[in-house]
């Protein structure tokens, strides 16, 4: 039953997955106009001449903090699962 | 200086929390009682944050915004044509009824956790991750861009999966993060491919600009599919439901609070994304009628897997399931008759109503029924229903906290979940009676289910190895009496909820082109 | 479809990760089926923003000023940072799970029954 | 499990190469490829060589997991403050305040293909040394944390 919903489920996304390249083309996108934006203003704008920092830094700088706030998770997250117990903590349920 | 906090209270929001979480693992040093005083503090600050920004977006409308511009609501630059170039927050009458659903469901948590997790060691990763997870949820329900949304759906399942492990208890609550971290990590995968088809069809990353350009190819149908499947999954519905009784049952009691909290965030996502991003563009009967389905099939299987349970937790994890599938049925329904104005005036309104009104009710009373089950643990030191009986005599106010909450999620009057549970009735029968039937018999099942529960575990004579049990801990009563609170205010007076609160959502995520004029001007 | 490569490498990658985490055994092969799959999702990402003929845009010593797009560039940034936070956190749980169990298989990491 | 002598007096040669590198790349991060995770990677990589070649209960005293911690934070904290600086300022969070404005890394940039100045682009440089030394704490105290539960006997099962 479990491994049925599995399969399922494996089933859609890879039947969804398999249009992409059908139907998306490479190399030619059908908008650029955000990213042109970028190129043309970017540099004027942030002082960068490296666009793609200036954009993880400055037009996108939010979602930088987000993934530095996702690497510190982790951290705390490992370091909870490497932390001494104590000994009362050690019980087992049922 | 008002002003500033009103303008600048999105951005508060999420950098509260954040600094919060940054600064626990050095104020924990100096004491536990700091620790605690500066964790109630921020979650204060927190809280009164999402009050404020709250009442101002009921009052004046959507607030907006723009990280890194000149000024926070500058969303288009002059010179860039009309495409929003930045990260933009987009709060509107929807996401700030999650937001308050997130801040008094994290305080009352909080309250409730300080002596509940007392005993445990680890305390400042503890704290860190829970105002982390606050952040998350924060984060999501607020912003309007894509990316920007993977990115906090991201550091909310990161810190679930730290915290659902916490206990250790010998590797079972590990197996159970694992298996919650697996699937969530897969479902947020899956959920970048869809972004990254958006961006590679529309360049844009902004909910609004995406939704403005939507064409709804045969590309766009399968990104629906692929977000539809992956928030489904991460909300706890049927097809792939099978980490929520693990995950639920393993975590501490004042995370699984939480979790439902943040399970439905991600239900959030999958409203946003089928109403915003696509409304009348997707053929809303069939997407309708998908969702409807998934809720019906997580009602029946959630009750019906509920019953036989042994662990309290456990049982009321699948009871959390099956409620997930109202709050589907009714947005399902007012989804399926989007677009037809006489339908949805009739009963489409109505049963998006009860359905996002069910969430914050679901919010509270499971969140309750919870914060008891941990309560009882925290005092007897086991989940098994088997092991318990004659509670009633030493926990009383437990045991009314647990009443309260058994009967709103039976839908009993004159409690809050009768309440969403009727506007789901009503509006459901006008659509299709047998749907209605169904939820009917589920909350009958659901009612049958907790009289049971209840029975083993407060009534019957008072038991020999239970001699020496107290009434839980003040602090754990005030957070579980919060929560009662709030379930009893809302069931006695729901019109004013649903006039106040939920009517102006339903309408902010029903209207589309509102959502876009409001970021991208104009209309 | 040949100038589909990118895409159809996608597609391909991101079937051998999802079908790695369906049929193996292993937690350690799991993860690395989720890393193949979020190496497929990167390089999704990445070939979205490839223009014909486009250098990387940096502007210092730049030949041209006819760049690819950067937005991409930067989401595939945060995407991998993701991923490594993610696969810390997965082999963490694999440690603690190997300790307490003894054992890695999943059809032995069957004791959260009902 | 400590390598031979020539590994781990070769990886303490390579140490303080990645260490400079890493800060190179770190520091230029407006003007070159790369930026303060590549760069905090790059450094990170360094520490993990020296933790291979030696002992978990050797580098245990050579890099502390305190120290880490403090610089992790320090990192996120300097982050998020170059980015509140904006709010003191009247802008919105985020808002680039120290770009064109001819104070600390603040010379303007004409449009165009240009050697490339190091004083330049604001606040971003910043938030690249900010995010370098959360990422180079970060990486390092993971590997620190992984070895150290592997090393661990435990009692049972």
């Amino acid at each position: 039953m479990k491994r049925g919903l599995v399969l399922l489920t494996f089933v859609i996304l890879a039947g969804g997955l398999l249009l992409i390249p059908a139907l998306l083309d490479f190399g030619v996108p059908a908008f650029s106009d955000m990213d042109d934006y970028f190129l043309k203003n970017g540099q004027e704008q942030t002082a960068a001449n490296n666009i793609v920092t200036a954009v993880v830094f400055d037009y996108r700088g939010f979602d930088t903090l987000g993934e530095s706030v996702v690497l510190f998770t982790a951290v705390v997250g490992v370091g909870l699962m490497f932390r001494r117990m104590l000994k009362e903590e050690e019980y087992e349920d049922e | 200086m008002n002003g500033f906090l009103i303008e600048h209270a999105p951005a508060l929001l999420i950098m509260l929390p954040l600094i919060g979480a940054f600064a626990t693992p050095f104020i924990g040093r100096v004491s536990p009682r700091v620790r605690s005083a500066w964790v109630v503090l921020i979650m204060t600050l927190t809280t009164l944050t999402a009050l404020l920004l709250a009442s101002d977006v009921f009052l004046n409308g959507t607030q907006i915004y723009v990280f890194g511009a000149v000024t926070p609501d500058l969303t288009v630059p002059l010179d860039s044509g009309g495409i929003p170039i930045r990260i933009i927050f987009t709060v509107d009458a929807m996401s700030a009824l999650m937001q308050v659903i997130g801040a008094i469901t994290g305080f009352a948590v909080l309250l409730y956790s300080l002596s509940a997790d007392r005993i445990h060691s680890g305390l400042e990763s503890f704290y860190t991750l829970f105002l982390l997870m606050i952040a998350g949820i924060m984060g999501m329900v607020s912003t309007g861009d894509l990316f920007n949304f993977f990115v906090f759906l991201e550091i909310l399942s990161i810190s679930s999966a730290g915290l659902i492990a916490y206990r250790i208890d010998g590797g079972l609550a590990v197996e159970a993060a694992l298996k919650y971290f697996v699937l969530s990590t897969i479902g947020a995968m899956v959920i970048l491919i869809a972004i990254g088809i958006y961006y590679g069809e529309y360049n844009a990353l902004n909910i609004a600009m995406i939704a403005s350009r939507m064409q709804f190819t045969l590309l766009d149908k399968v990104a629906l599919v692929l977000i539809i499947a992956a928030l489904a999954m991460k909300c706890g519905s049927v097809p792939l439901h099978f980490w929520t009784p693990d995950a639920y049952s393993m975590a501490p009691s004042s995370i699984t609070a939480m979790l439902v909290v943040a399970s439905q965030a991600s239900l959030y996502g999958l409203f946003r994304v089928v109403f915003t991003l696509y409304n009348v563009t997707l053929n809303a009967l069939t997407v309708g009628w998908i969702i409807i389905i998934l809720g019906v099939l997580s009602m029946v299987v959630g009750v019906t897997m509920a019953i036989p349970q042994k662990n309290v937790k456990r049982l009321m994890a699948y009871h959390a399931i099956s409620q997930t599938g109202y709050m589907l049925l009714g947005v399902g329904v007012g989804l399926a008759v989007l677009g037809n104005q006489p339908l949805m005036d009739s009963f489409g309104y109505i049963a998006m109503e009860g359905g996002i009104f069910h969430i914050i009710n679901h919010a509270m009373y499971k969140g309750l029924l919870f914060l008891t089950a941990g309560a009882i643990f925290f005092r007897i030191g086991t989940y098994n229903l088997n092991k318990m009986g004659g509670l009633g005599h030493s926990m009383k106010y437990t045991m009314i906290f647990f009443i309260i909450g058994a009967l709103a999620i039976a839908g009993i009057p004159p409690f809050n979940g009768f309440a969403s549970k009727l506007m789901i009735y009503e509006s459901v029968f006008a659509f299709n009676p047998v749907l209605a039937v169904i939820a009917m018999v589920v909350s009958i099942l659901t009612l049958a289910s907790f009289v049971k529960v209840f029975h083993s575990i407060f009534m019957g004579p008072k038991l020999p190895e239970y001699e020496t049990v107290q009434e839980a801990p003040v602090p754990m009563l005030i957070g579980m009496g919060l929560l009662a609170v709030i379930v009893i205010l809302f069931g006695l007076f729901p019109q004013l909820v649903v006039d106040g609160l939920i009517a102006p959502a339903a309408h902010a995520l029903t209207d589309q082109s509102g959502y876009i004029a409001a970021v991208l001007g104009g209309a | 479809m040949f100038w589909n490569l990118p895409f159809i490498a996608v597609v391909t990658l991101s079937l051998i990760g999802l079908a790695t985490v369906v049929t193996k055994k292993n937690l350690i092969k799991i993860f690395l089926g989720i890393n193949i799959f979020e190496a497929a999702v990167n390089l999704f990402l990445i070939s979205l923003g490839y223009r014909e003929g486009g250098i990387a845009p940096i502007f210092t010593s730049a030949p041209s000023t006819d760049m690819v797009m950067a937005t991409p560039q930067a989401l595939t940034l945060t995407s991998i940072v993701i991923g490594v936070a993610t696969s810390a956190l997965l082999l963490s749980f694999a440690v603690i799970i190997w300790k307490k169990y003894g054992t890695i298989d999943t059809d032995q990491i069957r004791r959260l029954r009902e | 499990m400590r390598m031979s002598k020539l590994v781990r007096t070769g990886a303490d040669l390579l140490y303080p190469f990645a260490l400079i590198f890493g800060l190179y790349i770190i520091l230029h991060g407006h003007l070159t490829p790369g930026g303060g995770f590549q760069g905090g990677a790059v450094v990170a990589t360094g520490a993990a060589i020296v933790i291979v070649a030696w002992a978990y209960e050797d580098v245990a005293g050579m890099i502390r997991k305190a120290t880490m911690k403090v610089q992790e934070s320090a990192g996120l904290l300097l982050f998020i403050g170059a980015a509140a600086l904006a709010l003191g300022l009247g802008y919105a969070f985020f808002y680039n305040v120290l770009a064109n404005s001819g104070s600390l890394f603040g010379l303007p940039v004409p449009f165009g293909a240009n050697t490339g100045e190091l004083n330049t682009a604001g606040v971003i440089p910043i938030m690249n040394i900010a995010v370098g030394i959360e990422v180079w704490g970060g990486l390092t105290i993971i590997l620190l944390y992984l070895l150290s539960g592997l090393n661990k006997k435990e009692e049972g099962s």
